[in-house]
């Protein structure tokens, strides 16, 4: 494979392509709400109006708005891909929302002049109009499991850029220039870790995919694994070529069976077309993927403990330093970053570092992908410019809390905080959100409501620490157990004042002494609801039972 | 005041290993022609551990004693290493379970709409609790940290098929369903 | 001046740190010259717990009803509360019966499995006081003043203890003579 | 070897590259405590009671795996450092069936000794009281459970010097414990070469020679440590 055979299988692929397309979503939100039976009654109907010449059913991935799955969408083919054509009236009507199988059917009877009961969804609804898509671009316009597709539009064609026109030395400052930090939750500069990476003496060394997303309420790997496999395959290769290395690895939870089978899929392709594996694009150049599959352990999302897991361990943490980057997989340098931020890879490689530092904040460039879910009108996924503020995500886009107000948007997941209301407008960027206590974690933002306890928050938070604590060190195994029983205590109305001043210290004992970032983070989420919702633990405290004579030493 | 110690960790039997009576006849097993595929095709490097335990834990249904000792005894892995490993993750199991699974999940956003009222009414109507099986070996009633279905929570997962928006009595009608098969 | 008013008041323990403040010896005396004992198992024959005590050292765990009750009544009426030994301080060999779970496990398991005649709960309530689901340690009920472990604690650390405080004084509870469990 | 330049609680220090900060007090008689570090086998960072506080840094360092770095200037015994190291050792008296009163350790043990160094006269974590067994059927040794601190020093003694791989954790978090074999009685794996290290490794009186009683524990940690020279420099003093 050569860039002119490339271009040739995009070529084909437009050719073969209808001139309309009507997506079906299928990715696992969907497919819960009976996408699959949608999907083939829309092909039914299309046999049986006759429009088989025109119309294509495609099964695509997520569209982002899961709350109100099944979502269909009709547009005109790549073929027709232009912005001329985008805006027509045509597509931005025909998106359908919480389609029932038995109105499939009359979706195709529309395009052919008919009525269709299917209830139809609005695109220039905020929750769509605020997006910014830069990694979710592709995602629920093209089929996953068909390369051609991703070639189609583009895909691989940064690949080629980067080993046929670019040094590894330029993809690393390309990166770098980008402002691009890693989408995992700690904001590490991507580049920064390219360049180490990239410096280390040459020899053996590994790329790793970290999509161990543990993060309870966050699922936008799951999503751009399951909806564009190959943005995240050609950005490994990309960093692959970039660092040095010619074996990479995606880390992906056995809880995502669909995006492991999707991914299964996406490498056999792309080793059949050339693009991954043996003298890639017929250069000299090589690289292998392989799928390492998790057994559900949260703290596997920590990069050392994901390394020991890749080896076949128990996936405890180690101390840092040594880096990963510098002795990591097998003691040799690795590169590990997360789904998220390889999906910006492509993009920033296509498009240009200086197209993607105009996106975002001074600070945090680009976009960030968010799971908003909880107590709020329009849940799903959205991928939002960096800067934009909670407010608008949470009032404008989400449509705000039914029935009621906002009183928290928790983000960083058990990593994280919860935001009380009077912060909303605070803008989304790595560091405005350490401020105010939380963190912009992997993605998940759950909205909660007045009717939400806070303290069982924190009591819900710390009990998934001490379940997924790994048990190494003593802060985090014991000290989780301690906290979550002193917050039952509050729950039952037990706790003392002094049990007030014990949770204050030993969440900061925990935070700083515990060997990874599961156990430093685990008391966040007590942290930040004692600072913004102290009231709430006051009022659970229990008034003595005995009277203490003032204490004196005798005289 | 001094109360009951909730949730002291368990600490599980020890178990002195089966005799080999069953070895020959679990060498001719199909099942563990499949672990040997494995195995072979990760040339038997220690860190196909993970892999083969998923292997095994899928033709098996849970990682008995043999299956532990025959894979150990592949790879070439101490036992205890072998153990430590397949207790280290949720996912593993090293108890049979039931005809059916139910996994309930209790992510945030599942935590948020109500899932632990859905978990409770399973566990009333099982008579077990979350990570066993009930009595009459039909459910094994799991819980998950997230199963990645927060926009259509809560989310349960009957048999490997996720249900959204799923309410406490719609639970039970298919829980029942199950329980009323022969 | 009026002399310190001292107590000591025995929970549930083996009554060896009473044994070890007896082993003070000669210097008993000097104590009993500077305080008014008004409570104690082994040097007063009071047997309501008196108001407006200075100082008082509690032995032992608290395991039962009886126990509780006392204790209570002790802090109410105590400026020093000292925790006088392991029992009192950790629970200690008393609160090994935690480990069974609840009282009645513990009473099933001492009166009706172990047993070699006629097997029976006991129950006199008024009698009999009842136990509390777990022993622990006196800290864990109500705020004390100076920890002093040790099973027992040697005389010489119990003097080391009282001294200062006869001088109006708090003493030092630190390193091996002061604090070492055991 | 180059060496480097640092200080430890104002004390100059001058000690060769690759040194760990542990190294360089314990050179200069600078006592910082540990748990897990055992001197002979690698080192896990685990029990976070070595902690030490670093000029220009927010970040506590593990003296047992940090290496020392030119113009450090640390600090072993600020107020912080001695608060969380009560409170670990708090917790892990908490956390297990500590027992001293009828321990074989008792009078020589490591945790005892270190509730002594960080001051702990009593615990402001409730006890948990876990149902933990002992295992007897060794014909030689013991181990009880209740009195384990998790420190993975027999893990690794059993695996890096003796090389039989006995022990190895199993299940997480809270519920970690000490495996012998496939969750064997320790008397019927058949790895163990009964040598005894795991024994002279133990911090407390979790794995003990049978038939010795409370208080009557003794471990001859030199032989560890012996061994491991003659191994790795084929010298042989002792």
């Amino acid at each position: 494979m050569d860039l002119a055979n490339l271009i040739d299988v995009a070529t084909a692929e437009q050719m073969r392509q209808k001139p309309l397309r009507v997506n079906c979503c299928t990715s696992t939100g969907c497919r819960a709400a009976r996408s699959l039976e949608v999907m083939q009654n829309l092909e039914a109907a299309v046999e049986a109006e006759g429009l088989t010449d025109r119309v294509e059913v495609v099964g695509v991935g997520c569209m982002g708005f899961c709350g109100l799955g099944p979502l269909v969408q009709v547009e005109p083919s790549a073929t027709l891909y232009d912005e001329s054509h985008r805006s027509t009236a045509l597509v931005e009507d025909l998106f359908y929302e919480g389609v029932k199988p038995a109105e499939a059917t009359s979706i195709i009877g529309a395009l052919n002049g008919g009525v269709t009961t299917a209830l139809k969804g609005d695109l220039q609804h905020p929750f769509f109009a605020r997006q910014k898509k830069v990694v979710r671009e592709y995602s629920g316009r093209i089929d996953p499991e068909r390369i051609e597709e991703y070639i189609a539009v583009g895909g691989y064609r940064a690949l080629y850029k980067a080993l046929f026109e670019m040094t590894p030395e330029e993809v690393v400052a390309e990166i770098t220039k980008s402002g691009l930090r890693g989408r995992g939750g700690g904001g590490y500069p991507t580049g920064l870790k390219w360049a180490t990476v990239a410096k280390m003496p040459a020899g053996q060394k590994y790329v790793i995919c970290n999509g161990d997303e543990g993060d309870p309420g966050a699922f936008m790997d799951r999503s751009v694994l399951e909806s564009d496999p190959h943005l995240i395959l050609e950005g490994m290769a990309i960093a692959g070529y970039a660092v040095g290395a010619n074996h990479g690895f995606i880390y992906v939870r056995a809880e995502y069976p669909l995006a492991i089978q999707r991914l299964q899929k996406a490498i056999q392709q792309a080793k059949k077309y050339g693009l991954l594996g043996t003298q890639i694009f017929d250069s000299h150049w090589d690289f292998k993927i392989d799928i390492r599959i998790g057994a559900g352990a949260f703290v596997c999302g920590e990069e050392t403990a994901l390394i020991q897991s890749v080896e076949g361990g128990r996936g405890n943490p180690r101390p840092r330093p040594p880096y990963p980057a510098q002795s990591g997989l097998w003691q040799c340098p690795t590169l590990i970053n997360n789904v998220e931020t390889f999906g910006n890879i492509t993009p920033i490689v296509r498009n240009g570092s200086d197209w993607y530092a105009g996106i975002g904040t001074e600070k945090s460039k680009g976009t960030k992908i968010f799971a908003l879910t909880g107590k709020i009108r329009n849940n799903g996924l959205i991928e939002v410019p960096m800067g934009i503020t909670l407010r608008e995500i949470v009032e404008e886009m989400g449509g705000g809390v039914p029935d009621g107000t906002v009183k928290a948007v928790q983000t960083g997941g058990p990593s994280g905080g919860c935001i009380p209301a009077t912060l909303l407008d605070t803008p989304v960027a790595y560091d405005s959100l350490v401020e105010i206590g939380s963190m912009m974690g992997s993605g998940g933002m759950v909205v909660m409501d007045e009717s939400t306890s806070m303290v069982e928050v924190a009591h819900f938070y710390m009990e998934f620490c001490r379940e997924e604590s790994c048990g190494k060190c003593i802060p985090c195994r014991a000290g989780t157990v301690q906290l979550h029983e002193l917050l039952t205590r509050f729950l039952k109305k037990q706790a003392t004042k002094a049990d007030l001043e014990k949770l204050e210290s030993l969440c900061q004992m925990v935070k700083e002494t515990s060997l990874c970032g599961l156990g430093m983070s685990a008391p966040n989420p007590v942290l930040s609801t004692l600072r913004y919702f102290h009231e709430e633990y006051e009022a659970l405290l229990q008034a003595p039972i005995y009277a203490v004579p003032a204490y004196a030493v005798p005289d | 005041m001094p109360t009951l110690n909730p949730q002291s960790p368990s600490h599980p039997d020890l178990k002195s290993p089966q005799s080999s009576k069953a070895k020959d006849q679990a060498l001719s097993d199909r099942r563990f022609k499949t672990l040997d595929m494995t195995m072979k095709r990760n040339q038997f490097k220690h860190d196909a551990l993970i892999e083969v335990l998923h292997k095994a834990q899928e033709s098996f249904g849970y990682l008995e004693e043999e299956v532990l000792i025959y894979i150990a005894r592949g790879l070439k892995l101490p036992l205890s290493r072998v153990y430590g490993v397949a207790t280290f993750y949720h996912l593993f199991s090293l108890k049979p379970s039931g005809a059916h699974t139910c996994i309930v999940c209790l992510g945030t956003a599942c935590y948020v709409k109500g899932s632990s009222k859905v978990l409770q009414a399973l566990e009333q109507e099982l008579g077990t609790s979350v990570g066993n099986t009930s009595a009459d070996g039909k459910v094994s009633l799991l819980s998950a940290r997230c199963i990645g279905a927060c926009g259509i929570a809560p989310a349960v997962v009957f048999d490997g098929v996720v249900a959204g928006k799923i309410e406490p009595e719609e639970t039970l009608k298919r829980i029942q369903a199950w329980e009323a098969e022969d | 001046m009026d002399k310190i008013r001292f107590a000591t008041v025995w929970l549930a323990g083996c009554s060896g740190c009473h044994m070890s403040f007896l082993d003070l010896d000669e210097w008993l005396i000097d104590l009993a010259q500077q305080v008014d004992v008004v409570f104690s198992p082994v040097g007063s024959d009071i047997k309501d717990y008196p108001e407006n005590v200075d100082v008082c050292l509690v032995e032992g765990g608290v395991a039962n009803e009886d126990n509780l009750e006392l204790l209570l009544k002790v802090r109410k009426h105590t400026k020093t509360l000292i925790s006088f030994g392991d029992c009192a301080v950790t629970a200690n060999v008393p609160a090994m019966r935690n480990m069974l779970g609840g009282a009645e496990e513990v009473l099933k398991r001492s009166y009706l499995e172990l047993a070699e005649y006629t097997p029976q709960l006991p129950h006199e309530p008024g009698i009999v006081p009842e136990l509390l689901e777990q022993v622990v340690p006196v800290h864990q009920v109500v705020p004390v003043e100076i920890y002093m472990p040790g099973c027992p604690p040697p005389a010489d650390r119990i003097r080391a203890t009282l001294e200062p405080l006869l001088r109006g004084e708090m003493p030092v509870m630190e390193g091996r003579d002061m604090i070492k469990f055991g | 070897m180059s060496v480097k330049t640092l200080e430890i609680d104002g004390k100059a220090i001058a000690i060769e590259e690759g040194a760990t900060i542990l190294q360089a007090a314990k050179e200069n008689g600078i006592s910082i405590p540990t748990l897990c570090h055992l001197d002979g086998v690698s080192d896990v960072g685990a029990c976070r009671l070595c902690l030490v506080e670093m000029e220009g840094s927010n970040k506590l360092l593990p003296a047992c795996v940090t290496e020392v770095a030119e113009g450090m200037i640390l600090h072993t015994k600020t107020p912080k450092l001695q608060n969380y190291q009560r409170m670990t050792v708090e917790l892990l008296f908490a956390e297990g069936n500590h027992v001293c009163a009828v321990c074989v350790a008792n009078g020589n043990c490591e945790l005892q000794d270190m509730a002594i160094t960080v001051g702990m006269d009593h615990s402001r974590f409730p006890y948990r009281f876990p149902d933990r067994p002992v295992d007897v059927s060794h014909e030689q040794f013991g181990i009880d459970h209740n009195r384990c601190i998790l420190c993975t020093r027999c893990v690794r003694v059993c695996d890096e010097i003796e090389g039989a791989h006995v022990w190895d954790i199993a299940q997480r978090g809270e519920h970690c414990f000490i495996v012998s074999g496939l969750h064997q009685p320790w008397g019927e794996v058949d790895a163990c070469t009964s040598c005894g290290k795991c024994v002279d490794a133990c911090p407390t009186g979790a794995i003990f020679r049978k038939g010795s009683t409370t208080g009557e524990k003794e471990r001859d940690r030199a032989k560890l440590e012996f061994l491991v020279t003659a191994r790795e420099k084929r010298q042989w003093t002792r």
